[in-house]
C-alpha cells in the first residue's frame, strides 16, 4: 500500500547522514548520522535538550536540517514537505499529546488512513456512493487496529476526555493506521506507570513482530530502552556520543557521565 | 369610515436613526391630518404602521412579504436606498407603490417604476445650485467645486458620480477640481480642504453626512478660509450641521439646496401646515428638513390616494390605483401647502423630471434664511 | 515639497491617533488575551461620556473630563462584572465572541441613552492650528499624538517591566497557568477593560474634539485595526511605529493616489499593507512569535 | 452515545446520521412540513423562512470553514457578495439560466475565498480572523471602483427573476422552493463532507495542524480547501440572494452581516452542521421577533416613541447573544448533547 | 496541614472523576499520590487548588481543609494566598517570557520590597536558573522548564507545594536533579504533595503514599510499607515477586486485561 516497498540491499530503511540543525545560536544537531535497518528497533537516548526530538523532527520533515541528507527507502526526503515524507511511509507518535482532541477515537484513526483514501471533494459532497464505500473499507482496517490495541470500548469516545495513557495508545494506533514503512516514537512512555509501560512495550514488540515495521524509539526509561532496543544511539548537546547494543551502551563511561548518572539503573 | 393601511419603513437603529423621529412623526402627522380633514368627509382614513429596517436590505426583504399580507397596504413610505433596492424589483408584482423621502438615486433611475421620489436626484439639485451660483457671480467662468464624499455607502458614490457627469457635460458651468474621499467620521480634513482650495475651489460640496460637514467647516476655520462656502443637502443641512457644530452661527454663509420647503422661521404656508400637525395632530416633532421630507412623502401619498378615491370610490382602492393616480394627476404646490413645488410624475423616471425647482437656504447673521426660491433644475443626463 | 511635508506630518499624526485607538485593543488583549471587537463602540461610549459631562451637564472641561474618564472606567468594570466574570475558565474564544454580542449591545445602549442625533463634541484642544512655515498642523492631532507617544511608552514599560504589568502579561499567555500562580484572572480582565475604556475615551477626545459624535463614530475602531495587527497584538511600543507607518502611507496615498484612481484607495491601503506584512510575519512586526515544539 | 438498545451492526450503519426509526420519521415529517409551508403558513413566515434558508446555506459554509476547519472568518458576507454579484452578472449580462448561473456564482466566490485561504496558510488565529475583514474592505472597494460596466459600481445590478425549465420563479412561493431545494442539497452535501475524508482532515487540521502534516495531510491544501468550500457555500447563498431580492448592491454584504453570521455559528455550536442550522434559526427568529414586536408596541402604547422602542429592542438582541454566550459558551448543540446524554442515563445522574 | 475528606469531583455535570477520596498531608512531610493514568490524581490536585473550575468541574461532596480552614470552592488565587501552590502537570512555563519574568510573576503576591532577595534566594537554590535568567522560557529544555516551574512556585513563599508529575519526560540525571531539589526543599521544612508515575523515586522521597485507582484510594501507608507491598511492586515498580526487575521483553499477552479500561 505504501509508495515504496523496496529497501536498500543492506536493509537500510531510513538513514540520516551528517545532519546539522541550528536555532539561532543553539546547535540542536551537530553532524549526527543514524541508520535504521529492516526489522530493527533503534533507541535514541540522551539528556534533556540533547536534540532527540529535533532529530525526529528532521527525519519527519518538520525541521529542515541546514546540512546533511535523509533517505527513506532509498529516496532522499530531505527537501520534502512534512506530508510528503509521511506519504513516503514515515509515521510517528509525539512527545506529549498531539492528538485530535475534538474527534473520537475512530475518527482519529481514520485520519491516519487519510493518505490511502482517494475520494474527491465532489464524492464527499454526495457521500452516498464512492465516498461511503471507501469509508467502509478503511473503517475495517481501522477496526483491526482498534482490536489490536484493545480499545474497542472507547471507539466512539472523544479523545479529549480520555486519560493520558489511552491517548498515547490512540496516538500509536493513528500512526499504525498509516501503514508505515517505519515508525518513529518520541517518548511514548513518559507519564505512565510500570504496568502501562509493560502494556505499551508489548504493543511495540507486536508491531515489530506482526507487522515487521522498524521502529525508532526515543525514551528516557532505561529499563524499557535496554530491554527493547536492538541498537541504541546516544545524543548529548546535539552530538552523537555513542552507538551500539544495549550492553555496549550500558558499559560506556561517556554515556554514564552524560546521561545515566552514577548508578545507571 | 373605511381605513386603509400604509406601510412605513423606518430606520431607528441604523445610519439614519438621527433624523427618523422627525421624519416618521411628520409623515404620520400628515396622514392623521388627511384622515381628519379630507378623508372623514369621504368616509375613508389612512393609517401608517412603522417598521424598523435598520436601513438593511435583508431586513426589508424578509419583512415586506409579511407586511404585505398583514396590512395589505395601498402604499409604502420608505426612506431611501435600501428600501428601493430591496423592493423595486418586486413591487410591480405586488402592485404597491412606494414613495421615498429622499432625493432620487442613479441606480433607481429606471422607467416605469413603482418607486417614487419626492425630489429629483441629488446631482440634479446640486446642478441647479451651481447654475444659480454662476449666474449670481456674474462671471462666465465655471464654478469650481471641491467635492467631499465617501465610499462608505454606494449612495454617496452615486451622488458624486452624477455631479462629475454634469460637470463633464457642462464645462462652462461647473468644474470639479477634485473629489476627496473621507471616512464616515473624518478625523481631520485640513490638508484635503487646503488642497482643494489651492486647486481653486470656490465652493465645497458635502452631500454625505453631518460629520463630514462639521469636519470640513472646522478645516475651513482653521485655515482661515471661512469665505469659501459649503453646500449641503437636506439630510445633513444647515440646521443639523449647525447644531453639531455648537450653534447655527457657525454655519454663517453656507448653503443648502433641495427641492422642498426649507425650515425657515418665516410664516410660510408650509410652516403653518407644520404648526397645525404639531398642535392639532399632536405630532411630537420639530421643524427640520427631515420633518419636511416626512411631510412631503406623506402629502404625495395622501393626495394620490385622495385622487384614487375620487376615481374608484371609497371601497376597494388598491395600490395600483394609487400609482395610477400618482402618474396621472399632477400635484400643485398649493395642494402640498408649499412643502413641494408642482409635481408631475411620468413613467420615464421615478422622480418628477419636468418643471422641477429647488430652494436655496443659507445662514445670515446667525439666522436661517431662505435665499432663493424656485431655482429651476437644469437638464442632466443619466450617469 | 511643502505639500509633501504637510501630508507626511499630518499623516504621521493621524497615524498616532490610530495607534491610540489601537492601544485600546492591545491593552485589553495584553491583559486578558481577549480581542475586543467592540472597540469602536467603546470609543463612542467614551465620547458620549465626554459629551454628556461637558456639554449636557455643562461641567467645565477640567471637571468634566475626569468625570468622563471615571465613568468610562466604571463602564469597563461593569462589562467585566456582567459578562467576563462568569466566563473565567471558559475558553478565550468564548470570551472573544462575547465581545461580538457586546458590540450589538453597546450600540443599543448608546442609542437609548444618548439618542441617534449627531451631537456637537466639546472643543477640548484649541481649534486654531499650529502653523509652521507652510505647515498647518491640527492641534488636537498634535497634542493627541504627543500624548499617545507618552502613553504608549509608559504602558510598554508598565507591561514589560513592572511586576503588576508582567502579572497581567501572564494572563495573556494562559489563563489557567496564571490562575495556578494565584493571579486573579478576573481582576486582570477587569483592569484591562477599565484601562481599555479609559484609553478609548481619550481616543474619542482626540478624534472628536471640536467635531461631532454619533453612533457612526465607531468606524474609527475598524480604521485602527490594521495598526494593531501590523504592530502585533502584544506590542504597545510597536503600535507607535505601526501607527506612524500606516498614517504616513495612508496620508500620502489619499493625497496622491486617490485623485489618480478616482476612489478611496487611501483607506484600503492600510489593509493591503497589513495583509502583506502578515504574510511575511504572521504575528505582526513586534507580536509574539508562536513557539511550536513537537 | 446511542439510546440503549441501538447497536450498529455494520460500519456503514455506524456512520449513518439517522439511526432510529423515530429519527427517520421526525426527519421525514420535517421535510414534509418544509415543503408544505407556503400552503399552511402566512406570507411573513414564508418570507422569513426563505431568508433563513439562504442564511443557512451561507452559515453552513462558515461552519465548514470556522467550525470544522477552525479558521475564524469575518469575511463571509463578502464571499456571499461575490457569489451574488457573479450570479447577477451571469443571469443578466450573460442571460445564463439558473442552473448555470448559480453554480458558477458559487465557483467565483470560491475563487475569491481561495485568496484568503492561501493567506490562512501562514496567518493563524485572531490574526487570520482580522485579516479576513480585509476581504470585506477589498470587496467593497473593488465593486465601487472597478468600471461600473463590470460590477455595476455604485448602481448595483438588477436581476431578472430566476427561470427554470420554463417556470418563472417570481412569486414568494417560487423563490421559497428554489431556496429550499438548493438549501437541502447544500446542507446534505455539508453532512456528507463532514463525515467523510475531507471533513475529517478539516477537523484534524483544526485540532492540530502540526500532527496533521505528519499524518500525510497537506495542511496548506486543506486550509485553502476549507476556505474555498466555505466561500463556495457563501457564493451559492449569495446567488440565491440575488434571485430573491433581484437587486444586488454593495451595502447588502457588509462586515456587520459577517459578524451576525459568526454569531449564528457560535450560538448554534461550533463544528456541527446541525448546530449551524440551529444558530441560524434562533438568531434570525430573534431578529424577526423583535422587528415585528416593535411596530405593535409603538402602535399600542402611544407614549412609546419609535426611536426608543427600536433602540431598546437592539439592547435585547445584543443581550440575547451575550446571554447565550455566557450561559452556553459552547453553543446550543453542546447543551443539547448534554441533555440527551443525561436523559439516556436517567435515572442515574452520572 | 492539608486534609481531604470524602471528596468527590464531577466534570461537565456527567463525569465523576474522583469518587470520594480521603487523605492527609501533615506539615513538614512529603506525601505522594500514585496511580494509573486517569486514576484522578491530577483531578484531585486541581480540586485542592480549585483549578477544576477552569475545566467545567466542581467538588460535589466532601471537605478540603487547609490549616483547619475549609478551602473547597472559591478562587484559586485565595489558595496561593494561603500558601498552597499547585505546580501543574506538563511544565507550564509562560513561554514567551524570560526565565526571570516567569519568576517575578510567580512572586507577584509578595510586597515587592523583598522581591530582589526572593529572586536571589531562588537563584541560590536552583543554580541553573541563574545562568538562564534572560532566556525565553519556551525554548528551554524539558528539565530546565521543570526547574523553572518549581522555582516559580517557590517565589510565592508557599507552605505547601503540590507538584504534578515532576519527572515527566525527564532524563535520569535530570530526575535526580529535580528530586534532589525537592528533598532539599523538604529538608528546609516545606510540605510537599507529589503526584508521580515514577514510583521508585517518589517513594524514595515521600514519607507517606496513597495509591489511587479509578477515582478511589485503594491503598495507603508509609512509603516503607508501600515499597514492600506486592501489588505496588508488581504494578508500579515493575518488579517480580522476588524483587527482580522484569524484562519488558517477557510480557505476556493475557495479562490483566480488566485494568485497561477501568
Ligand atoms: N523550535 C525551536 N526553536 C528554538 N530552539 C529549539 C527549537 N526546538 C528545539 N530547540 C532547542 O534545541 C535543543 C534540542 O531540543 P530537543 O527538543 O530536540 O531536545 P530533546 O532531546 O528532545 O529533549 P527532551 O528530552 O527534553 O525532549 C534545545 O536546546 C531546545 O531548546
Ligand atoms: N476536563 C475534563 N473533562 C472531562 N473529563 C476529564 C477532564 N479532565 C480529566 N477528565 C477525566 O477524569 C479522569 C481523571 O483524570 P486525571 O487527569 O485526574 O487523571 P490522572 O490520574 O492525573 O492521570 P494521568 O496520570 O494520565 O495524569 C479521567 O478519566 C479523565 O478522562
Ligand atoms: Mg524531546
Ligand atoms: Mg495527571
Amino acid at each position: 500500500m505504501t509508495a515504496i516497498t523496496s529497501v536498500n540491499p543492506d536493509g537500510v530503511v531510513l538513514s540520516a547522514r551528517n545532519l546539522l540543525l541550528q536555532f539561532g545560536g543553539i546547535v540542536a544537531l551537530n553532524d549526527v548520522s543514524i541508520e535504521v535497518r529492516k526489522d530493527e528497533l533503534l533507541a535514541i537516548i540522551g539528556p534533556n535538550g540533547a536534540g532527540k526530538s529535533s532529530l525526529m523532527n528532521c527525519l519527519s520533515g518538520f525541521y529542515r536540517p541546514k546540512k546533511g541528507d535523509i533517505t527513506l527507502g532509498g529516496l532522499s526526503v530531505r527537501n520534502m514537505a512534512v506530508h510528503e515524507v509521511a506519504s513516503q511511509g514515515l509515521a510517528r507518535t509525539f512527545q506529549g499529546t498531539h492528538i485530535f482532541s475534538g474527534m473520537t477515537v475512530v475518527e482519529n484513526l481514520m485520519v491516519g488512513r487519510h493518505m490511502h483514501m482517494r475520494s474527491n471533494l465532489a464524492q464527499s459532497f454526495l457521500y452516498f456512493g464512492a465516498a461511503r464505500r471507501e469509508e467502509v473499507v478503511h473503517r475495517e482496517v481501522v477496526e483491526e487496529i482498534i482490536e489490536f490495541l484493545e480499545i474497542e470500548a472507547i471507539r466512539h469516545t472523544p479523545v479529549g476526555s480520555l486519560g493520558y495513557g489511552l491517548r498515547k495508545r490512540v496516538d500509536l494506533g493513528r500512526a499504525l493506521a498509516q501503514d508505515p514503512l517505519i515508525l518513529l516514537m518520541d517518548e511514548p512512555m513518559a507519564g505512565m506507570n510500570a504496568e502501562e509501560k509493560e502494556d505499551l512495550a508489548r504493543f511495540i514488540l507486536d508491531v515489530r513482530e506482526a507487522k515487521r515495521i522498524p521502529v525508532v524509539l526515543v525514551e528516557h526509561d532505561m529499563g524499557v530502552v535496554m530491554d527493547l532496543a536492538d541498537r541504541i544511539a546516544v545524543l548529548d548537546f546535539g552530538r552523537k556520543i555513542a552507538e551500539g547494543t544495549p550492553k555496549e551502551i550500558q558499559a560506556n563511561p561517556a554515556v554514564m557521565k552524560a546521561y545515566l548518572g552514577e548508578g545507571g539503573q | 369610515q373605511t381605513t386603509y393601511n400604509i406601510a412605513g419603513l423606518a430606520d431607528f437603529t441604523g445610519p439614519f436613526a438621527d433624523v427618523m423621529k422627525d421624519m416618521t412623526g411628520c409623515r404620520k402627522g400628515v396622514l392623521d391630518w388627511w384622515s381628519d380633514e379630507v378623508g372623514k368627509a369621504q368616509g375613508v382614513a389612512l393609517r401608517v404602521k412603522e417598521y424598523d429596517t435598520r436601513y438593511d436590505v435583508a431586513q426589508v426583504a424578509s419583512l415586506w412579504p409579511g407586511i404585505k399580507s398583514e396590512l395589505d397596504p395601498v402604499a409604502i413610505l420608505g426612506i431611501g436606498g435600501s428600501d428601493a433596492a430591496a423592493l423595486q424589483q418586486r413591487l410591480p408584482n405586488d402592485k404597491v407603490p412606494q414613495v421615498l423621502a429622499t432625493a432620487g438615486y442613479g441606480f433607481a433611475w429606471k422607467s416605469d417604476s413603482w418607486v417614487f421620489n419626492a425630489r429629483a436626484t441629488y446631482p440634479h439639485e446640486a446642478a441647479a445650485f451651481y447654475t444659480w451660483l454662476q449666474k449670481k457671480s456674474g462671471s462666465n467662468a465655471p464654478i469650481k467645486v471641491g467635492v467631499i464624499s465617501s465610499e462608505v455607502s454606494p449612495a454617496y458614490v452615486d451622488i458624486h458620480k452624477g455631479i462629475e457627469k454634469f460637470a463633464k457635460d457642462n464645462p462652462k458651468i461647473l468644474e470639479v477640481v477634485e473629489t476627496v474621499y473621507t471616512e464616515a467620521q473624518p478625523t481631520d480634513l485640513t490638508q484635503q480642504v487646503n488642497r482643494l482650495i489651492r486647486k481653486g475651489a470656490n465652493v465645497l460640496q458635502v452631500f454625505n453626512n453631518t460629520a463630514s460637514v462639521v469636519a470640513t467647516r472646522r478645516a475651513l476655520q482653521s485655515l482661515g478660509k471661512t469665505n469659501i462656502p459649503i453646500v449641503m443637502s437636506a439630510h445633513n443641512g444647515l440646521i443639523s450641521s449647525g447644531k453639531a457644530l455648537g450653534g447655527l452661527e457657525q454655519m454663517e454663509g453656507n448653503y443648502e439646496v433641495y427641492g422642498m420647503a426649507m425650515p425657515t422661521e418665516d410664516p410660510t404656508t408650509a410652516r403653518a401646515f407644520f404648526e397645525k400637525l404639531r398642535t392639532k395632530y399632536k405630532a411630537q416633532v420639530s421643524y427640520t428638513s427631515a420633518c419636511i421630507m416626512g411631510m412631503s412623502q406623506g402629502l404625495i401619498v395622501a393626495r394620490a390616494f385622495e385622487q384614487a378615491v375620487k376615481i374608484k370610490g371609497i371601497k376597494d382602492v388598491k395600490g395600483e390605483d394609487v400609482r395610477a393616480a400618482l402618474l396621472s394627476t399632477p400635484m400643485s404646490s398649493e395642494r402640498s401647502f408649499g412643502v413641494l413645488p408642482n409635481i408631475q410624475y411620468s413613467k420615464d423616471a421615478p422622480f418628477p423630471t419636468e418643471g422641477m425647482a429647488v430652494n436655496i437656504g443659507t445662514v445670515e447673521k446667525g439666522h436661517y434664511k431662505l435665499l432663493e426660491q424656485s431655482v429651476p433644475v437644469p437638464l442632466l443626463s443619466k450617469w | 515639497m511643502s505639500d509633501f511635508l504637510n501630508y507626511l506630518v499630518n499623516g504621521a499624526l493621524s497615524g498616532l491617533l490610530y495607534a491610540l485607538i489601537a492601544m485600546g485593543f492591545v491593552v485589553i488583549y495584553r491583559a486578558s488575551k481577549v480581542f475586543n471587537f467592540a472597540q469602536g463602540e467603546l470609543v463612542v461610549f467614551g465620547g458620549y461620556m465626554v459629551w454628556w459631562t461637558v456639554i449636557q451637564m455643562g461641567m467645565p472641561v477640567w471637571i468634566g473630563l475626569p468625570v468622563a474618564f471615571a465613568s468610562a472606567a466604571i463602564f469597563g468594570l461593569m462589562i467585566e462584572r456582567i459578562f467576563f466574570a462568569r466566563l473565567v475558565g471558559e475558553s478565550v474564544f468564548s470570551m472573544v465572541m462575547v465581545t461580538i454580542g457586546l458590540l450589538i449591545l453597546i450600540r443599543g445602549i448608546v442609542l437609548v441613552l444618548f439618542g441617534p442625533q449627531v451631537r456637537a463634541f466639546p472643543i477640548i484642544f484649541p481649534l486654531e492650528p499650529v502653523i509652521l512655515g507652510d505647515m498647518v498642523i491640527s492641534r488636537s492631532l498634535l497634542y493627541g499624538g504627543s500624548l499617545t507617544i507618552v502613553i504608549g511608552l509608559g504602558l510598554s514599560w508598565f507591561f514589560n517591566r513592572t511586576r503588576v504589568g508582567l502579572t497581567m502579561t501572564a494572563v495573556a499567555e494562559d489563563h489557567q497557568v496564571a490562575m495556578s500562580m494565584g493571579i486573579s484572572v478576573q481582576r486582570s480582565i477587569a483592569f484591562a477593560w477599565m484601562l481599555g475604556a479609559v484609553l478609548s475615551t481619550l481616543g474619542a477626545m482626540v478624534h472628536l474634539s471640536g467635531r461631532s459624535i454619533n453612533m457612526m463614530s465607531s468606524d474609527i475602531g475598524l480604521a485602527a485595526l490594521p495598526v494593531a495587527l501590523l504592530a502585533g497584538l502584544e506590542s504597545l511600543a510597536g503600535l507607535l511605529l505601526a501607527g506612524l507607518l500606516v498614517g504616513v502611507i495612508q496620508g500620502l496615498a489619499s493625497a496622491y493616489l486617490d485623485p489618480l484612481v478616482g476612489g478611496a484607495l487611501g483607506s484600503v491601503f492600510p489593509f493591503i499593507i497589513m495583509l502583506l506584512m502578515l504574510l511575511i510575519r504572521p504575528t505582526g512586526m513586534f507580536g509574539w512569535k508562536t513557539i511550536e515544539r513537537v | 452515545m446511542d439510546p440503549a438498545g441501538v447497536f450498529a451492526t455494520s460500519f456503514a450503519q455506524d456512520q449513518a446520521l439517522v439511526r432510529t426509526r423515530s429519527q427517520a420519521v421526525t426527519l421525514g415529517l420535517f421535510v414534509l412540513f418544509m415543503f408544505a409551508l407556503p400552503w399552511i403558513a402566512d406570507a411573513r413566515s414564508v418570507a422569513v423562512m426563505t431568508s433563513m434558508l439562504i442564511t443557512a446555506v451561507v452559515v453552513t459554509g462558515l461552519q465548514i470553514n470556522t467550525g470544522l476547519a477552525g479558521q475564524i472568518n469575518l469575511g463571509q458576507a463578502a464571499f456571499m457578495g461575490a457569489g451574488a454579484y457573479a450570479t447577477a452578472l451571469l443571469a443578466t449580462k450573460g442571460s445564463m439560466p439558473l442552473w448555470i448561473a448559480l453554480p458558477i456564482g458559487g465557483v467565483c466566490a470560491a475563487a475569491f475565498g481561495l485568496v484568503f485561504g492561501l493567506a490562512a496558510v501562514r496567518i493563524k488565529g485572531f490574526y487570520l480572523a482580522l485579516t479576513t475583514i480585509a476581504a470585506q474592505i477589498l470587496f467593497h472597494f473593488m465593486v465601487l471602483n472597478l468600471p461600473a460596466a463590470w460590477m455595476g459600481g455604485s448602481n448595483g445590478i438588477t436581476v431578472e427573476p430566476a427561470r427554470l425549465f420554463g417556470w418563472v420563479l417570481d412569486t414568494d412561493a417560487g423563490v421559497y422552493y428554489l431556496c429550499l431545494v438548493v438549501a437541502c442539497i447544500m446542507i446534505a452535501g455539508a453532512y456528507g463532507v463532514a463525515r467523510s475524508r475531507h471533513g475529517r482532515i478539516f477537523a484534524a487540521v483544526r485540532d492540530d495542524d502540526v500532527a496533521s502534516g505528519m499524518m500525510g495531510i497537506n495542511v496548506v491544501r486543506t486550509k485553502a480547501l476549507a476556505f474555498l468550500l466555505g466561500a463556495f457555500y457563501a457564493g451559492i447563498g449569495g446567488g440565491l440572494w440575488a434571485y430573491y431580492v433581484r437587486f444586488v448592491s454593495i451595502d447588502q454584504f457588509t462586515l456587520i452581516h459577517s459578524i451576525w453570521f459568526i454569531a449564528m455559528v457560535i450560538v448554534g455550536g461550533m463544528g456541527s452542521v446541525t448546530g449551524a442550522l440551529i444558530g441560524v434559526f434562533v438568531i434570525r427568529f430573534a431578529q424577526e421577533f423583535f422587528t415585528s414586536v416593535g411596530p405593535s408596541l409603538v402602535e399600542n402604547f402611544s407614549f412609546l416613541s419609535g426611536d426608543l422602542v427600536f433602540a431598546a429592542l437592539n439592547i435585547f438582541l445584543g443581550g440575547i447573544i451575550a446571554g447565550f454566550l455566557i450561559f452556553e459558551p459552547r453553543g446550543l448543540m453542546h447543551r443539547w448533547n448534554i441533555l440527551k446524554r443525561s436523559y439516556r442515563m436517567w435515572p442515574y445522574p452520572y | 496541614m492539608l486534609e481531604l475528606n470524602n471528596v468527590e469531583v464531577l466534570y461537565s455535570d456527567v463525569i465523576l472523576a474522583v469518587k470520594g477520596i480521603s487523605a492527609k498531608v501533615p506539615a513538614g512531610q512529603c506525601v505522594t499520590l500514585l496511580g494509573a493514568n486517569g486514576a484522578g490524581k491530577s483531578t484531585t490536585l486541581k480540586a485542592i487548588s480549585n483549578l477544576i473550575k477552569t475545566e467545567d468541574g466542581r467538588v460535589t461532596a466532601g471537605a478540603i481543609t487547609f490549616d483547619g480552614v475549609d478551602i473547597a470552592g472559591g478562587n484559586p488565587a485565595a489558595q496561593v494566598q494561603r500558601g498552597l501552590v499547585h505546580v501543574m502537570e506538563g511544565r507550564k512555563v509562560l513561554r514567551h517570557m524570560t526565565v526571570e519574568q516567569n519568576l517575578v510573576v510567580g512572586g507577584h503576591m509578595g510586597n515587592g520590597r523583598d522581591a530582589k532577595e526572593l529572586l536571589d534566594e531562588v537563584y541560590g537554590r536552583i543554580k541553573r536558573l541563574a545562568a538562564l535568567r534572560n532566556r525565553t522560557a519556551g525554548y528551554l529544555s524539558g528539565g530546565e522548564q521543570q526547574l523553572l516551574v518549581i522555582g516559580r512556585a517557590l517565589m510565592a513563599r508557599p507552605k505547601l507545594v503540590m507538584i504534578d508529575e515532576p519527572s515527566l519526560g525527564l532524563a535520569p540525571l535530570m530526575v535526580e536533579e529535580v528530586y534532589g531539589l525537592l528533598s532539599e526543599l523538604k529538608a528546609s521544612g516545606l510540605t510537599l504533595l507529589i503526584v508521580e508515575q515514577n514510583t521508585r523515586v517518589a517513594l524514595e522521597l515521600a514519607d507517606y503514599g496513597y495509591v489511587m485507582e479509578s477515582g478511589r484510594v485503594v491503598l495507603e501507608g508509609p512509603s516503607v510499607s508501600l515499597k514492600s507491598n506486592e501489588d505496588v511492586r508488581e504494578f508500579y515498580l515493575g518488579l517480580t515477586v522476588d524483587g527482580e526487575r522484569k524484562s519488558f521483553r517477557d510480557m505476556k499477552h493475557y495479562r490483566r486485561r480488566k485494568r485497561w479500561l477501568g
